[in-house]
């Protein structure tokens, strides 16, 4: 039986399929990159077919499961949830709960913050700092909803409360669109890809940029100089889940991957594809020696404590997020 | 009974065509109008109406896009006619006969690889620190790296490189076409180089020039790898925004309707086009 | 002038002009190859000395696309949707070209402009729409009558149907001018040698036509193969080479060995077309 | 009519409409075994539906075609034994000469030793033993029209239909073919049945010549019949080159009689066609370039030509061509009348020249006008 | 040399290599002003090659053209008044008929008025006078033949270049064009260059015909010198039809002698090109089918034909057409030998007849074989 993946780049590292298909050779593995956005609109191409196991963040299930009914509940009791670090458990099952029934459980969090080269940037601190004009040309963001919220903390604003008066975030939306539009002038490009922002910080074509915070690492990695920097503001957390499409047809093998990448030796392997920390419990210890020196160089015990996680999105609100991005890229800002 | 083999013929043959144009040409089009045509009201209800056609009425981010592509669109198959005419012309009428299947073969050359593959050398190309770049410091000519990426004019190299093939082909089979007696007969009555060019030439290619100017025109207006690859923080282009309707805005409908709209568009310029030069659809692109 | 007198200062700007355009098709193409050599884990200047661990290497980071199962996998999709896009194409091709050439019914021409227009709509939207009927008619069977029909999801069949749609026309453009250069009395010749009407498209018409069809094939396959405007919304879990390439690209960060996966295409590409060519330069060209 | 097996093809009111449109009307013609009888017609006479007609492409419209005294009717091209060259010989391009010739038997199911055996032996009749392994291209223009007649022949067919097939050729090369088709035919011994447009093709082959002219045949004879014998105005025209004027009879007497042309021209007529034309009655002269004498006005043996009509001129131009040298001579009444001389070389008529030019009225052919025929 | 104004065009060893391949071998002409001059030779000797570099296609690559006394080496094409007519007409398929005679008047940038006067004043020349707005490809052959023309023509040309103009067209409308062409080139009195490689239509238009094979001139003259006086056993076999033997002399006086030919037959001659012949050498012998009488061996009148040599043999085949009627008699060597026939339905001569055939010395032209000629 075949088990198709459909999750995040680097998230199903080749060594660890392998093993994984070694441990149960009647299972194939084949994995569909993907992001949260493509993962629910495949998903609600295929009315929840074609994929066994899909792994959104937290922050994207309840909605789309409303709207498109893609997912369908989990069995806890073949999930090994006890070694999973039990805050990040019932906060992911909190957000995904629906009519009693749970469709997600977490598998790793990062957060998405800024990044620097510490010798060419040496003060920077804020998502506002992005649009200095002291870096004129030499910063970069990708334009996505990640930039909208952290823009809007920077503005004092806090848009998870807002979810809740869809007109009052529409404001703040505009707000944070007229900032981003004029701060056009100041950055290089966006990124697209951790791949192009890779290439434009380490060839020091910008020195500075929003990030996800395993790209830092990996960039950390090639030059110590670059570091990863939970803004002033919180960085912000998200976690990403397992979750069964509606129509998976391998629930068993889903289940068995689940376990299967849990296990402390697999964590190690998958964090250091993928740069983020599982959320099992002493998930950070498991991290590999230099990406667990990277997130040391990068948090305080503050920052971690400063952590914003994604508020669960509701309806609607995709679609206004997507048209504030839309204007902002279509505004001619130099 | 001739008749009757002949009519049943006949209807096999249309089988296969009928089914390809219906099942996926006609009715997924169709299908995309009705879907352009419901307007959600809240999350798994919509009504019938034209309010995805209006919202893009009401906001210029959209008209904008639109018109930036078309235009867009239209300076890059300018520029494909001008830089690729000589080029055809050269093949057809110049190179000697075993040069010309060479050349022509070099001319497929984008084809051999995918838009991803022709973006990416583009990048590595054009970049900051890129080839072209770091050859010019290297040379002298420039004292600090320059950056060539991240903006219209490598969005439009890009898209130039990428139709340029779709100009030339069908210039060449019709300036293949063309007599040479025809041009020597043009000199021979006086005419000069430039007479000869506009008065014979390209009157002559007018078929090929159009229907290599449609093909390109539609490639470029429908691309969608290479504006968002090779473009710049200003550079929207208006297939990525259906693609953002349909992917991360989840709003198939906007999504449709805009679709039906960037269909629209194109063909009413494509329409023009034709109208302007007297060509038909069936005579131009048909031919190549 | 245009083409006569050979020597002048003019000719020889043009042949510069020709060979500078040709540095300007070849450029990227270069490029994109020639960096699957760089011993290097970016493809990015500077170079680091000559490598082809990005073709052979078997072990991270500098795994070769020849050991990474993905890449292949992806290789090995694109190729049979490849196949049979090509095989229906230029199956279809065929159809309409006699349909076209031979057939005689009303409203001729508006049908041939309907075989025409797929080739002019936005790849993307032929993707959507397809995608969007396909979808629709899936959910509507569920809903109705609570039958799953698997097929009308992304995946192969979907991504082979989109590609068809546009491919189909070119093939049917290729397939068709060559049918129109066929010279009837041919057929009457067989006949009238004592051939049956099967015999006549076996032995004559067809093998006539072969050139065009393989010709057409190749084109079909090489299109399929790089397709990515339409595929891209029609994909399933089955992804093809130039989609595995772009989420790699976008969503896992490049590494040479999409430079050399690159230099592989452009090879067997190169092969393919130089073979289109010959065939197409046949004795019956003439 | 009984069938004697000596007619290999026979037509009976072979008619042919498209649409309202009559393409063929009713023709009726036997062709005795071996002999090679020509089709001539001007463009869009019906010939080549005609033919069709017999090969089996078309369906009749009325009429019968009978085979070796068998009615094909309903017979479907492939199985009737009549083959057919075609006008640009329709050779298979996708096969070499030998597969070319050997089509047919193998449609026939013919073993292959026997087809190698077949294909040889035709291949030498036509004096081409070397060429079975060429591609067609490979071939010159007249080596391609022996293969297509020998990718038929090898069939042994009942009869040879060949449309118009040296059209495609160059000049030189079609005079050659004429007459190697003739000795062909000699060879084989088989019926053909030839169609042109081209007279002197017409006249230089066949046994015997059918004139057809809109859909109807004017006249079936031997070339000579139509030459020196037309029936209608028509045939007078086509076949051959002839001085045309219109006039009306002065006096008849059956046989011949004398005539004023529309220009005043006195002329004395023998009627053609073998019928009696009266008096008052508007008629068609003519009379062929070679039997007008063009003689110098002021010349010593002006008066020994013999010929009962005289007109003078002066000389417009000279069309030298060798043998087949003509005057063009500007008579009274401001027209021109081209007669043929035989120009040497020396002392030659030359333009400007006032000439006497004399013909008998026997080879003044006259036929009565009937509408506008 | 002086140029005397009456020159229209001089070539003076005119030359043309392609890489190492001579085109065109160092020709020298001077045609008059206002004469129909033609280039009459076989596939690929270099006509065209000739005519590119008179008209400004092709660079020599040695020698001077001169136009009206004035060397136009170096001038473009479109600056020489030389206009050119392609063998297909290259007539511009985006224009009408008035537009493409008026093309070469824009070009000159002659005004509308004036434009629309000579474009209507050159098509009543032509005897077109309505066809100005018709598309080119509503036109028949022979109109766009005169279309071609007249555009040229409208401009005035010192000459005018015609390239094998009637090649592309059937055989009825070639043999009327020939007439219709030397008629226009009276009216328009201009200097007419025809390239063709079919000897009738050379001879019947022409006022001079240079000969050419393989880049050279093999002799210049008027058709009647070129037909009855060829200079060279080249120009005797192309123009014309001929017999032709091969043979040694056995005996010579200069003007004449006596041939034996490879077969054995002997036979008389004169020689021809005015060079004396010697003993023993190897030669070739022309002699044109209407010099050779065919009689009947029994005939009543065997004796009287006039002429010295005389050879026996049986009709094999006779082909009729009309004037220009020929049998092939086979000789005793066996080979065949044409002689024209004059057949008039009654008495003649049929296959299979013993027949005596006889020519005179005069008629026997006979060359030297220098190497292979
Ligand atoms: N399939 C058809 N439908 C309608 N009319 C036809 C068809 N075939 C032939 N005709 C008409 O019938 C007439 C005779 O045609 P046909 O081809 O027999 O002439 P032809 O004597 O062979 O002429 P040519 O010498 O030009 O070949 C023409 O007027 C032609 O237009
Ligand atoms: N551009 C060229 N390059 C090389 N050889 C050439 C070129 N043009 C002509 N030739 C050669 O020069 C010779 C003369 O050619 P040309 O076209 O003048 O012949 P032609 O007498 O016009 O023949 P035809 O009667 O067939 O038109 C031919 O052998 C031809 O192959
Ligand atoms: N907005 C949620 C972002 C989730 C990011 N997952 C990142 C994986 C990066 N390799
Ligand atoms: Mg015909
Ligand atoms: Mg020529």
């Amino acid at each position: 039986e075949t088990l198709r993946l459909l999750t995040w780049g680097s998230y199903a590292p080749d060594v660890l399929v392998q093993k994984f298909e070694e441990e149960y050779p009647d299972i194939d593995v084949e994995v569909t990159f993907s992001n949260n956005e493509e993962m629910i609109a495949k998903l609600r191409a295929t009315g929840g077919a074609g994929f066994d196991l899909a792994q959104p963040s937290h922050d994207r299930i309840y909605a789309a499961q409303l709207e498109y009914d893609i997912y369908k509940p989990l069995d806890l009791s073949k999930i090994n949830t006890d070694v999973l670090e039990a805050k990040l458990l019932a906060g992911v099952k909190e957000n995904t709960t629906i009519d009693g029934e749970v469709y997600a459980v977490p598998h790793q969090w990062g957060t998405s913050g800024l990044m620097a080269e510490k010798t060419m940037a040496p003060d920077f601190s804020s998502w506002a700092d992005l649009c200095d004009p002291q870096y004129a040309g030499k910063t970069s963001m990708r334009l996505k909803r990640t930039i909208l919220l952290g823009t809007a903390f920077s503005m004092g604003e806090n848009p998870f409360e807002a979810y809740s008066d869809l007109e009052k975030y529409q404001d703040i939306l505009d707000k944070v669109a007229d900032k981003l539009i004029e701060c056009k002038a100041n950055i290089k490009a966006y990124w697209k890809g951790g791949d192009d922002l890779s290439a434009m910080m380490l060839s020091g074509e910008i020195v500075a940029s929003e990030t996800w915070d395993s790209t830092a690492y990996k960039l950390f990695d090639q030059n110590e100089n670059i570091v990863f920097i939970p803004p002033k503001e919180g960085a912000l957390a998200w976690i990403d889940t397992f979750a069964l499409p509606r129509k998976a047809k391998a629930d068993d093998a889903a289940y068995k991957w689940i376990n299967f990448v849990l296990r402390p030796e697999n964590v190690t392997l998958m964090s250091g594809s993928t740069g983020a920390i599982a959320a099992v419990q002493g998930g950070k210890d498991l991290l590999p020696e230099d990406k667990k020196a990277a997130v040391n160089a990068a948090f305080t015990d503050a920052d971690i404590d400063n952590l914003k996680f994604f508020a669960n999105i509701p309806p609607g609100v995709e679609d206004m997020e997507g048209k504030t991005l839309e204007k902002i890229k279509a505004a001619t800002g130099g | 009974m001739q008749k009757d083999i002949k009519r049943l013929s006949l209807i096999l043959l249309f089988a296969p065509f009928t089914l390809w144009i219906l099942l996926l040409v006609v009715l997924p089009h169709i299908g995309m109008v009705i879907l352009s045509l419901r307007e959600k009201v809240a999350p798994r209800v919509y009504e019938f109406g034209f309010g995805n056609y209006l919202e893009f009425l009401h906001e210029p981010i959209y008209w904008n896009t639109l018109i930036r592509t078309g235009s867009m669109s239209l300076l890059v198959t300018a520029l494909a006619l001008i830089i690729g005419f000589p080029i055809a012309y050269y093949i057809a009428k110049i190179a000697g006969p075993r040069a010309r299947g060479g050349l022509f073969l070099l001319c497929l050359i984008p084809l051999w690889v995918s838009d991803l593959i022709r973006s990416f050398g583009w990048i590595l190309l054009l970049r900051e620190t890129g080839v072209i770049s770091s050859f010019l410091v290297w040379t002298g000519l420039i004292g600090t790296p320059v950056e060539f990426l991240y903006n219209d004019a490598a969005v439009i190299v890009g898209l130039v490189y990428t139709v340029i093939l779709f100009m030339i082909v069908p210039l060449v089979s019709t300036l293949d076409g063309m007599d040479n007696s025809m041009i020597e007969a043009g000199y021979n009555l006086g005419g000069n180089g430039f007479t000869v060019l506009r008065r014979i030439i390209i009157p002559y290619a007018m078929p090929g020039i159009v229907a290599g100017c449609i093909v390109t025109f539609m490639l470029t207006a429908g691309s969608y790898l290479t504006p968002i690859l090779l473009g710049g923080k200003n550079s929207s282009w208006f297939t990525e925004q259906i693609y953002n309707q349909f992917i991360t805005r989840f709003n198939w409908e906007g999504g449709a309707a805009f679709g039906m709209l960037l269909l629209l568009f194109t063909s009413l310029v494509i329409w023009l086009g034709l109208k302007l030069s007297g060509q038909t659809l069936a005579n131009t692109v048909a031919k190549s | 002038m245009l083409a006569q007198n050979k020597t002048t200062p003019f000719l020889l700007g043009y042949r510069l002009y020709v060979v500078t355009f040709f540095i300007f098709l070849a450029a990227p193409l270069i490029s994109a190859g020639a960096f699957a050599f760089n011993d290097s884990l970016f493809p990015a200047l500077p170079w680091q000395g000559f490598t082809l661990d990005w073709f052979f290497g078997d072990t991270e980071p500098k795994l070769g696309m020849f050991h990474d199962r993905r890449l292949l996998q992806g290789l090995y999709y694109s190729f049979v949707i490849a196949i049979f896009v090509a095989a229906l194409s230029v199956f279809v091709g065929t159809t309409n070209a006699f349909l076209f050439v031979r057939g005689d019914f009303p409203a001729k021409n508006f049908f041939y402009i309907m075989m025409v227009v797929p080739l002019v709509i936005p790849g993307v939207i032929l993707g959507i729409s397809i995608l969007v009927l396909a979808s629709d008619t899936a959910n509507m069977m569920e809903r109705r009558f609570a039958i799953e029909l698997e097929f009308l999801r992304p995946g192969i069949l979907l991504v082979v149907l989109g590609q068809f749609s546009f491919i189909a026309t070119i093939t049917s453009l290729v397939i068709t001018a060559r049918l129109k250069k066929f010279d009837e009395t041919m057929e009457e010749a067989a006949y009238n040698l004592g051939a049956s009407r099967a015999r006549v498209l076996r032995t004559i018409t067809l093998p006539f036509l072969r050139p065009a069809m393989i010709a057409a094939g190749i084109v079909a396959f090489l299109v399929s193969f790089e397709n990515f405007n339409t595929t891209l919304f029609l994909v399933g879990s089955e992804a093809p080479l130039t989609i595995t390439m772009y989420d790699r690209m976008a969503k896992v960060g490049s590494t040479p060995v999409l430079n050399a996966v690159s230099f592989f295409l452009m090879v067997g590409s190169g092969l393919l077309a130089l073979m289109s060519v010959l065939i197409q330069r046949d004795k019956t060209a003439r | 009519m009984k069938h004697t097996p000596t007619y290999d093809l026979e037509c009976q009111d072979l008619a042919k409409n498209f649409g309202s449109f009559r393409a063929v009307k009713g023709v009726s013609f036997d062709i005795p075994s071996g002999s090679f009888f020509s089709i001539l017609g001007p463009s869009g006479c019906g010939k080549t539906t005609l033919m069709r007609m017999i090969a089996g492409f078309e369906d009749p419209s009325g009429g019968d075609i009978r085979i070796k005294g068998k009615s094909v009717l309903g017979t479907p091209p492939n199985k009737r034994n009549v083959k057919m060259v075609f006008q640009h010989l329709a050779l298979f391009p996708m096969m070499n000469v030998y597969e070319n010739i050997a089509y047919g038997l193998r449609c026939n199911g013919v073993s292959s030793a026997e087809i190698k055996r077949k294909v040889h032996d035709v291949l030498e009749r036509i004096a081409l033993p070397d060429v079975a392994e060429r591609e067609i291209h490979q071939l010159s223009g007249g080596q391609k029209q022996r293969i297509a007649i020998a990718r038929c022949m090898v069939l042994d067919p009942d009869v040879l239909l060949l449309d118009e097939p040296l059209g495609a050729l160059d000049l030189k090369l079609r005079e050659a073919m004429k007459i190697e088709l003739k000795l062909l035919q000699h060879q084989f011994n088989t019926t053909f049945i030839y169609i042109t447009h081209d007279q002197s093709e017409a006249l230089v082959m066949s046994d015997n010549v059918a004139i057809m002219n809109q859909g109807e045949f004017e006249q079936i004879g031997t070339p000579q019949e139509l030459y020196h014998h037309p029936k209608t105005a028509f045939v007078a025209g086509f076949v051959g080159d002839s001085n045309r004027w219109s006039g009306t009879v002065t006096s008849s007497d059956g046989t011949g009689g004398q005539v004023e042309t529309d220009q005043g021209l006195p002329m004395t007529f023998s009627a053609a066609g073998g019928t009696k034309i009266n008096e008052g009655s508007k008629v068609d002269i003519f009379v062929r370039p070679e039997f007008i004498h063009a003689i110098r006005a002021n010349g010593a043996n002006k008066s020994s030509a013999d010929g009962d009509n005289r007109l003078s001129g002066v000389v417009d131009s000279l069309l030298f061509n060798g043998a087949n040298s003509r005057v063009l001579v500007r008579a009274q009444g401001g027209e021109l009348v081209e007669a043929d001389v035989t120009l040497t070389g020396n002392n030659d008529i030359k333009p400007g020249e006032d000439v006497e030019l004399v013909w008998s009225s026997r080879q003044a052919m006259c036929f009565a006008q009937n509408g506008g025929a």
